[in-house]
C-alpha cells in the first residue's frame, strides 16, 4: 500500500521560500493568497497491506531520513 | 602523526582533503571507504565535503524544477569569506589565536546554520562555537553573513572539543598559489595538538567539512 | 513499403528508405526503422557537415587523439595528456533549461572519463536572447542552476565560459558545455569493440522511456498514450554518474578492458554500433536483459531510449568477475547484455528471437553524406555596408557623441554581454579540486596538474555577431581570440575543440554560413599551431524559420610548464607600467559600441592577420615565462577602453592613467574618438610592466615585430583615458567597476539571503 | 480557507532524487519499502472561504508559480 508523508517546516522556523512565493504572487497581483508555506512531500510503496503497520514504518522513515527534526515536522497519511 | 580520509559513494572533496594532509603538510593520510569498519589507527578523521549520498533529501534537492522554485532558492555560492576563530582550545584551532580572521572559501548550496534560540545560547555558553562569519575586520555584519546562518555560525565543535564541524572549505585554502593559506592553520593545529598531547594521545579527533 | 507518414515522422527521406533497404536487402522492421533514423539523424551522422568538417586541420607532433573518439587528446608532458570536448544541449536546454542544461554537463563529462580521464575542469558558452526580454532571465537562471546543480555536485569545478545575449537567440537559446580531463598518455581508452566472444556489458542508470525523440517516433504500435508516456526531458542524476565515474576509472585502471563508450544521443543504439564499427566486429545483445526503469517497454524503446548516466563496456575475456566487483564496490550492478561477434552485425535480440539485424557500417560510415547547396545569404552584402558618417542619431544622442566617453563606456561596462559574469560563476564550485589558480572572471581558466609543475588554460569564445557579419572572419576571429586568452594566461595554445551551432543546413544561406566558418576555423586554427581534436554540430538552431547567429565556439587548451608564471587581466598594483601590444585600427563594424549605442549591426568584422595574431601570443607567452609582465588582458568586447577599465576591477579600486592614439573613420570627430576607444581591431593585448622591465617588453615586442608602445601607468582610483591627447574618460575604478558588476545582477529581484 | 497543492513528477519522468532515497532505504535494511517518489508541497492560506473558487486560485497558482508542466503535475486538496 501507500503511504504519503509531508514534510513542513515547524512554525517557528522561517520559510523564505514560501515567504517568497507569497512575495512574488502578490506582486503578481494574487492578493488572495495570504500566506504560502512550502514542505516535502514524499510517496512511499509500501510491502505491507496492513495500514497500522503501514504508518509505522513511514513514521520511521521519516524520522530516520525524510524530516530533519531540529526544523521539521512531518505528518502521514496512509491509503 | 596519521588522517583518515573518510570517502562516501558521492564525496567530492576528499582528494582535496588528502591532498592538503599529506602533499601539503606532509603528514600521512588515508582514504577508509565509508564502507570499511577499520579507520587504520588514525588520529584524525576528515569527513570531507561533498555530496555524501547524493544529498537529494537535505541540501539542493529542492532547487530543481520550478522556475519559481530556483528565484527563492538560496543560491550556491563559492567565493571567498572570511572567519573569526572564536575558540582556539579545540584540535583544529590551537594554532589560531582568539579573534584571528580566516580568509576561507565556501561553496555551498544551503549552508546556513539553523537552531532555536536556547540551541544557541547553550552552544555560546559552552563555548561550542568556533567560527563565525565576519568581515575583514573581524566585525560580526549581516553583509559578511553569506548564508544568514544564525548567529553567524560558521562552524562549532562538540561538548568534549573533539569533533569540530565546518561549512566553509580549509582544505582549498592551503596553499598561497590558491588565493590563501589560512586553511593551513587548521590542519597544522590538528598536527600540534597531537604533539603537545593536548588530546591525551589516545582521543581521535574528526573533522567535519559541512559544505 | 512502409507508410510515408511513419517515415516522415522518423525524418527519414524516400530516397534514404531505398539505401536503407539496399543495405538490409529487405524491408526492415520498425525497430531497425528507428535505429536507422537516429543513426542517420543529423546529430548522429554529420550527414551535411561532414565534407566540411574532413577540411579541418586535425594533426600535429602533440594530437594524442583527433576526431573520431568520444573526445581529443593532446600531450601536455610528462607523459600526461589532456582529453577534451565541447558539446551542445541547445534543444534540450529551451524546453527544461535546468534538465537540459544539467544532462548536458553530464554528457560531457561521460565523453572525457569514457577516454580514461579524471575530469578537472568544465566551461561553458551560453547565448540568451536579451536580458531585458521577459522570457530570458528564467531561462539564464535555469541553465546556470543546471550547470551548476551537476557540476558542483559531482565535484567538477567550471573554471571558465561565456555569456552573450543577443536578439537572434531569443528562440533558440545556446547552452555549449566543454570539459577537460586527466589522463596517463598510455592509458587512453577507445569505444571499440573487437575480440570475438568478450562480453558486453551494460552499468549505471536503469533505462526508461525518456528522450526518445518525438519526430523518430511513429506506428500503429505506438498510440497517443503512449507517447504521453515519453518525455522528451530527461532528468540526470549527478550522483550516479559520480558512481559511475569513479567505478568506471577504477575498472580502467586494471587491465580487463577492450572499449567504452557513454550512451549519449542514441543511447544503446549509438553506442553498439560505434563501438563494433570502430573496432571492425559486430555486437550481439539481447534487450531483455537491459535493466529497465519502466515495464512493458518495446525493443523499439529500449534501443531509442536517452536515458542519462549509462555506459557500454566491453570486457576481456575472463575479466567479467574482477569488473563486476568493482561496479559493485560502487553499488552499481554493471550486467552481461551481449557478446562482441565477428560477423560485423549490430543483432538486436528480445529473449532470444532476432528483433533487428543491420551491418555495423551502415549505420556508421557508410551512413548518407549530402553537399548541400550553397549560397551566401541575401542580407549579407546590405549589412556588411556601414557609412560612418550616415549613421542614425546615437541612443545617447548628443551626450555619446560630443561629451565624454564616460557614458557609452558606462554604457558598455553595463551591458551583460561586457558586465561581470560574476552572478553566474558564483553558482559554479570553481574551486573544488584545489587546482584553480585562474578563477573565472581573471581571463581564461588556469588548472594546476598536481604532480607535476604544470597548468593548463582554457578557454571558450565565439562570436556570432561578427560570423553574421562575416562568417569566415568571425570564425578565425573566434580561434584567435580563444587562443589569445589562453596566450594571456602565458599558456602556449595546444589543441582546439569546436562546436558548430548554425540554423537549418537545408537552407543554402546557412550551408554557405557553416561551409565559410569551417573554412575560418581550419585557416586559422593552421596558422596559429592549434590542430582540432574534436568537436560537436548543433543545426536546425531556429525558431519559426529564423536562424540564430552564425555560432561557432572554440575551446583552446594551453600549457603553462610552469605553473607559477601565471598571469591574470588584473594589475597588481600602482606604479606599474601599461603598454599596449598590437595595433588599434578604429574597426567599429559589428562591435558592440555601435550595437548599444546606435542599434546597428553592421559593417564588416575587424581584419585579423593571422602572421600578426601569432606572433603576438608567441611575445606574449614568452613575456610570461620570462617573467616580465604582471598580467595580461586581450582587447576584445568593447575595445581597448574596456580593456583597460577591466584590468582596474578586482583589484580594490587601482586605477589607470592611459592615453592612446586618435583614428580618424569619419567626418564626426566623437565617431572617432569612439572608434579609437571602443573599436575592436583584433590582435591586441594590454600588459602591465614593473618599470625596470618595461624596455625590455619593448625590445623584446620589436625582436617579434609586435606593435608595441607605453600608453598609461597604473595607480590612483580613477580610470582616465586620453585620447588624441584629450580627456575622453575620466570615471572613478569604483564608480565603474560597480556598474560592471550589477550588470546581470541588476535584471533579478532582489531575493530573501 | 487553505489550499495544500502537491507537485510531483510525471510518472514516466526519472525521479533521481526518488530513486536515491528508496536505495538509502534498503541499504538501511528497509526492504518493506518499494519505492520512493518525491515532489513538493505547498499551503496556501487564502482569503476566500469559497472551496469552488479556492480551488480555482490554487490551480491557477499552481499553473503559474508552483509547477513546471513540462515535468510536473499537481493535485490540490481544500479544507
Ligand atoms: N565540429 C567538429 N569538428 C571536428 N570533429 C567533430 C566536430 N563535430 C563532431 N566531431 C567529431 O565527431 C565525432 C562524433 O561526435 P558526436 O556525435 O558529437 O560524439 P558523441 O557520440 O560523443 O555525441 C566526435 O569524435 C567528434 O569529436
Ligand atoms: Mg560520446
Amino acid at each position: 500500500m501507500r503511504a504519503r508523508v509531508f514534510v513542513t517546516l515547524k512554525p517557528s522556523v522561517f520559510d523564505p521560500q514560501g515567504k517568497t512565493i507569497a512575495d512574488a504572487l502578490h506582486t503578481l497581483g494574487y492578493g488572495g493568497v495570504q500566506d504560502v508555506r512550502q514542505g516535502k512531500y514524499f510517496e512511499l510503496d509500501l510491502v505491507t497491506t496492513e495500514p497500522a503497520q503501514a504508518r509505522a514504518l513511514a513514521a520511521e522513515v521519516a524520522d530516520k531520513l525524510l524530516a530533519n527534526p531540529v526544523i521539521e515536522s512531518y505528518r502521514i497519511e496512509v491509503d | 602523526m596519521k588522517f583518515a580520509i573518510v570517502v562516501f559513494p558521492g564525496s567530492n572533496c576528499d582528494h582535496d582533503a588528502y591532498h592538503a594532509a599529506r602533499d601539503v603538510l606532509g603528514q600521512n593520510a588515508d582514504y577508509v571507504w565509508h564502507k570499511d569498519t577499520d579507520l587504520k589507527g588514525a588520529d584524525v578523521v576528515i569527513l570531507p565535503g561533498g555530496f555524501a549520498h547524493g544529498d537529494y533529501l537535505r541540501c539542493g534537492a529542492m532547487a530543481r524544477f520550478s522556475p519559481i522554485m530556483r528565484e527563492v532558492q538560496a543560491k550556491f555560492q563559492c567565493e571567498h569569506v572570511h572567519i573569526r576563530v572564536e575558540q582556539t582550545d579545540t584540535p583544529f584551532t590551537l594554532a589560531c589565536r582568539r579573534g584571528q580572521v580566516l580568509r576561507i572559501p565556501i561553496a555551498h548550496g544551503e549552508g546556513n546554520y539553523f537552531a532555536e534560540p536556547e540551541v544557541i545560547a547553550r552552544l555560546e555558553a559552552n563555548r561550542q562555537i568556533v567560527f563565525r562569519y565576519t568581515n575583514a575586520a573581524g566585525a560580526v555584519v549581516d553583509d559578511a553573513n553569506p548564508n544568514g546562518s544564525a548567529a553567524a555560525i560558521a562552524g562549532l565543535c562538540n561538548e568534549t572539543r573533539n569533533v569540530v564541524g565546518l561549512m566553509p572549505h580549509p582544505e582549498r585554502a592551503c596553499e598561497p598559489v590558491l588565493g590563501s593559506a589560512d586553511g593551513l592553520l587548521i590542519f597544522e593545529s590538528a598536527v600540534a595538538a597531537l604533539k603537545t598531547g593536548v588530546l591525551g594521545g589516545s582521543t581521535r579527533s574528526a573533522l567535519e567539512a559541512v559544505g | 513499403m512502409v507508410d510515408p507518414n511513419v517515415l516522415e515522422r522518423h525524418g527519414l527521406k524516400p530516397d534514404e528508405y531505398d539505401r536503407i533497404v539496399q543495405f538490409l536487402g529487405r524491408e526492415p522492421n520498425l525497430t531497425e526503422l528507428g535505429i536507422f533514423s537516429v543513426m542517420w539523424s543529423e546529430h548522429c551522422s554529420y550527414k551535411s557537415s561532414r565534407v566540411h568538417l574532413k577540411t579541418l586541420p586535425t594533426g600535429g607532433p602533440q594530437v594524442l587523439q583527433g576526431p573520431g573518439e568520444n573526445a581529443g587528446a593532446v600531450d601536455i608532458g610528462e607523459g600526461l595528456a589532456a582529453v577534451f570536448k565541447i558539446e551542445s544541449h541547445n534543444h534540450p536546454s529551451f524546453i527544461e533549461p535546468y534538465q537540459g542544461a544539467a544532462t548536458g554537463v553530464g554528457g560531457i563529462i561521460r565523453d572525457i572519463f569514457t577516454m580514461g580521464a579524471r575530469p578537472i575542469a568544465l566551461l561553458n558558452s551560453l547565448r540568451f536572447g536579451p536580458l531585458d526580454a521577459p522570457e530570458t532571465p528564467r531561462l539564464l537562471e535555469g541553465v546556470v542552476a543546471g550547470i551548476a546543480g551537476y557540476g558542483n555536485s559531482i565535484g567538477i569545478p567550471t573554471v571558465g565560459g561565456e555569456i552573450a545575449f543577443e536578439p537572434s537567440y531569443a528562440g533558440n537559446p545556446l547552452v555549449n558545455v566543454f570539459c577537460l580531463g586527466i589522463a596517463k598518455a598510455s592509458d587512453i581508452i577507445k569505444g571499440v569493440a573487437s575480440g570475438v566472444g568478450n562480453a558486453v556489458y551494460y552499468v549505471g542508470a536503469k533505462t526508461g522511456r525518456d528522450g526518445i525523440h518525438g519526430a523518430t517516433m511513429a506506428s500503429a504500435e505506438f498510440d497517443e498514450k503512449s507517447a504521453e508516456k515519453r518525455p522528451a526531458v530527461q532528468v540526470g542524476d549527478p550522483f550516479m554518474e559520480k558512481l559511475l565515474l569513479e567505478a568506471c576509472l577504477e575498472v580502467m585502471r586494471t587491465d580487463t578492458l577492450v572499449g567504452i563508450q557513454d550512451m549519449g544521443a542514441a543511447g544503446l543504439t549509438c553506442s553498439t554500433t560505434e563501438m563494433g564499427s570502430r573496432g571492425g566486429a559486430g555486437v550481439e545483445i539481447d534487450v531483455s536483459l537491459v535493466p529497465q526503469r519502466e515495464t512493458g517497454m518495446t525493443p523499439y524503446e529500449i534501443m531509442l531510449s536517452e536515458s542519462q548516466e549509462r555506459m557500454l563496456l566491453v570486457v576481456k575475456r575472463g575479466h567479467e568477475a574482477e569488473v563486476e566487483r568493482i561496479f559493485d564496490k560502487w553499488d552499481l550492478h554493471a550486467v552481461h547484455i551481449g557478446n562482441v561477434t565477428d560477423d560485423g552485425l549490430l543483432r538486436v535480440k528480445d529473449r532470444g528471437a532476432v528483433v533487428a539485424e543491420i551491418p555495423n557500417r551502415a549505420l556508421t560510415d557508410q551512413a548518407p553524406v549530402y553537399h548541400r547547396p550553397m549560397a551566401p545569404p541575401d542580407y549579407l552584402a546590405e549589412a556588411q555596408q556601414l557609412d560612418l558618417d550616415a549613421l542614425p542619431p546615437s541612443r545617447e544622442a548628443g551626450r555619446t557623441l560630443s561629451g565624454p566617453a564616460n557614458d557609452a563606456l558606462m554604457l558598455l561596462l553595463g551591458s551583460p554581454t561586457i558586465g561581470s559574469k560574476r552572478w553566474a560563476f558564483r553558482q559554479y564550485d570553481h574551486m573544488v579540486r584545489t587546482n584553480t589558480l585562474n578563477l573565472p572572471g581573471l581571463g581564461a581558466g588556469v588548472v594546476r596538474i598536481k604532480g607535476t609543475n604544470r597548468a593548463l588554460a582554457l578557454s571558450v569564445d565565439g562570436n556570432g555577431r561578427y560570423c553574421y557579419l562575416d562568417p569566415y572572419r568571425g570564425a578565425m576571429l573566434a580561434v584567435a581570440e580563444a587562443a589569445r586568452n589562453v596566450a594571456c594566461a602565458g599558456a602556449r595554445p595546444l589543441g582546439a575543440t569546436n562546436c558548430l551551432n548554425f540554423g537549418n543546413p537545408e537552407r543554402p544561406a546557412i550551408m554557405w554560413q557553416f561551409a565559410r566558418a569551417v573554412e575560418g576555423i581550419g585557416a586559422a586554427c593552421r596558422a596559429l599551431g592549434v590542430p582540432i581534436t574534436g568537436g560537436n554540430v548543433s543545426l536546425y538552431n531556429e525558431t519559426d524559420g529564423r536562424a540564430i547567429y552564425p555560432t561557432p565556439v572554440i575551446g583552446v587548451v594551453g600549457l603553462l610548464e610552469h605553473a607559477d608564471r601565471v598571469v591574470c587581466r588584473r594589475i597588481q598594483g600602482p606604479g606599474d607600467i601599461v603598454i599596449l601590444l598590437g595595433e588599434g585600427r578604429g574597426e567599429l563594424g559589428g562591435t558592440e559600441y555601435l550595437k548599444l549605442a546606435y542599434d546597428v549591426v553592421r559593417g564588416l568584422p575587424p581584419a585579423l592577420d593571422l602572421d600578426a595574431e601569432r606572433a603576438l601570443q608567441a611575445l606574449v607567452v614568452a613575456l610570461a615565462d620570462g617573467r616580465l609582465i604582471r598580467s595580461a588582458h586581450d582587447c576584445a568586447d568593447g575595445g581597448i577602453a574596456v580593456t583597460l577599465a577591466e584590468c582596474c576591477f578586482d583589484t580594490g579600486g587601482v586605477g589607470i592613467e592611459a592615453s592612446i592614439d586618435e583614428v580618424e573613420v569619419g567626418r564626426d570627430a566623437g565617431l572617432n574618438r569612439a572608434a579609437a576607444l571602443f573599436g575592436e581591431s583584433a590582435s591586441r593585448v594590454v600588459v602591465s610592466v614593473a618599470p625596470d622591465r618595461a624596455d625590455e617588453v619593448l625590445s623584446r615586442a620589436a625582436d617579434s615585430s609586435v606593435p608595441a608602445r607605453i600608453v598609461g601607468r597604473t595607480g590612483g582610483t580613477a580610470l582616465r583615458v586620453k585620447a588624441g591627447g584629450k580627456t575622453a574618460i575620466d570615471v572613478t575604478v569604483e564608480e565603474a567597476e560597480r556598474v560592471w558588476s550589477t550588470a546581470i545582477d541588476k535584471h533579478f529581484v532582489k531575493r530573501v539571503a
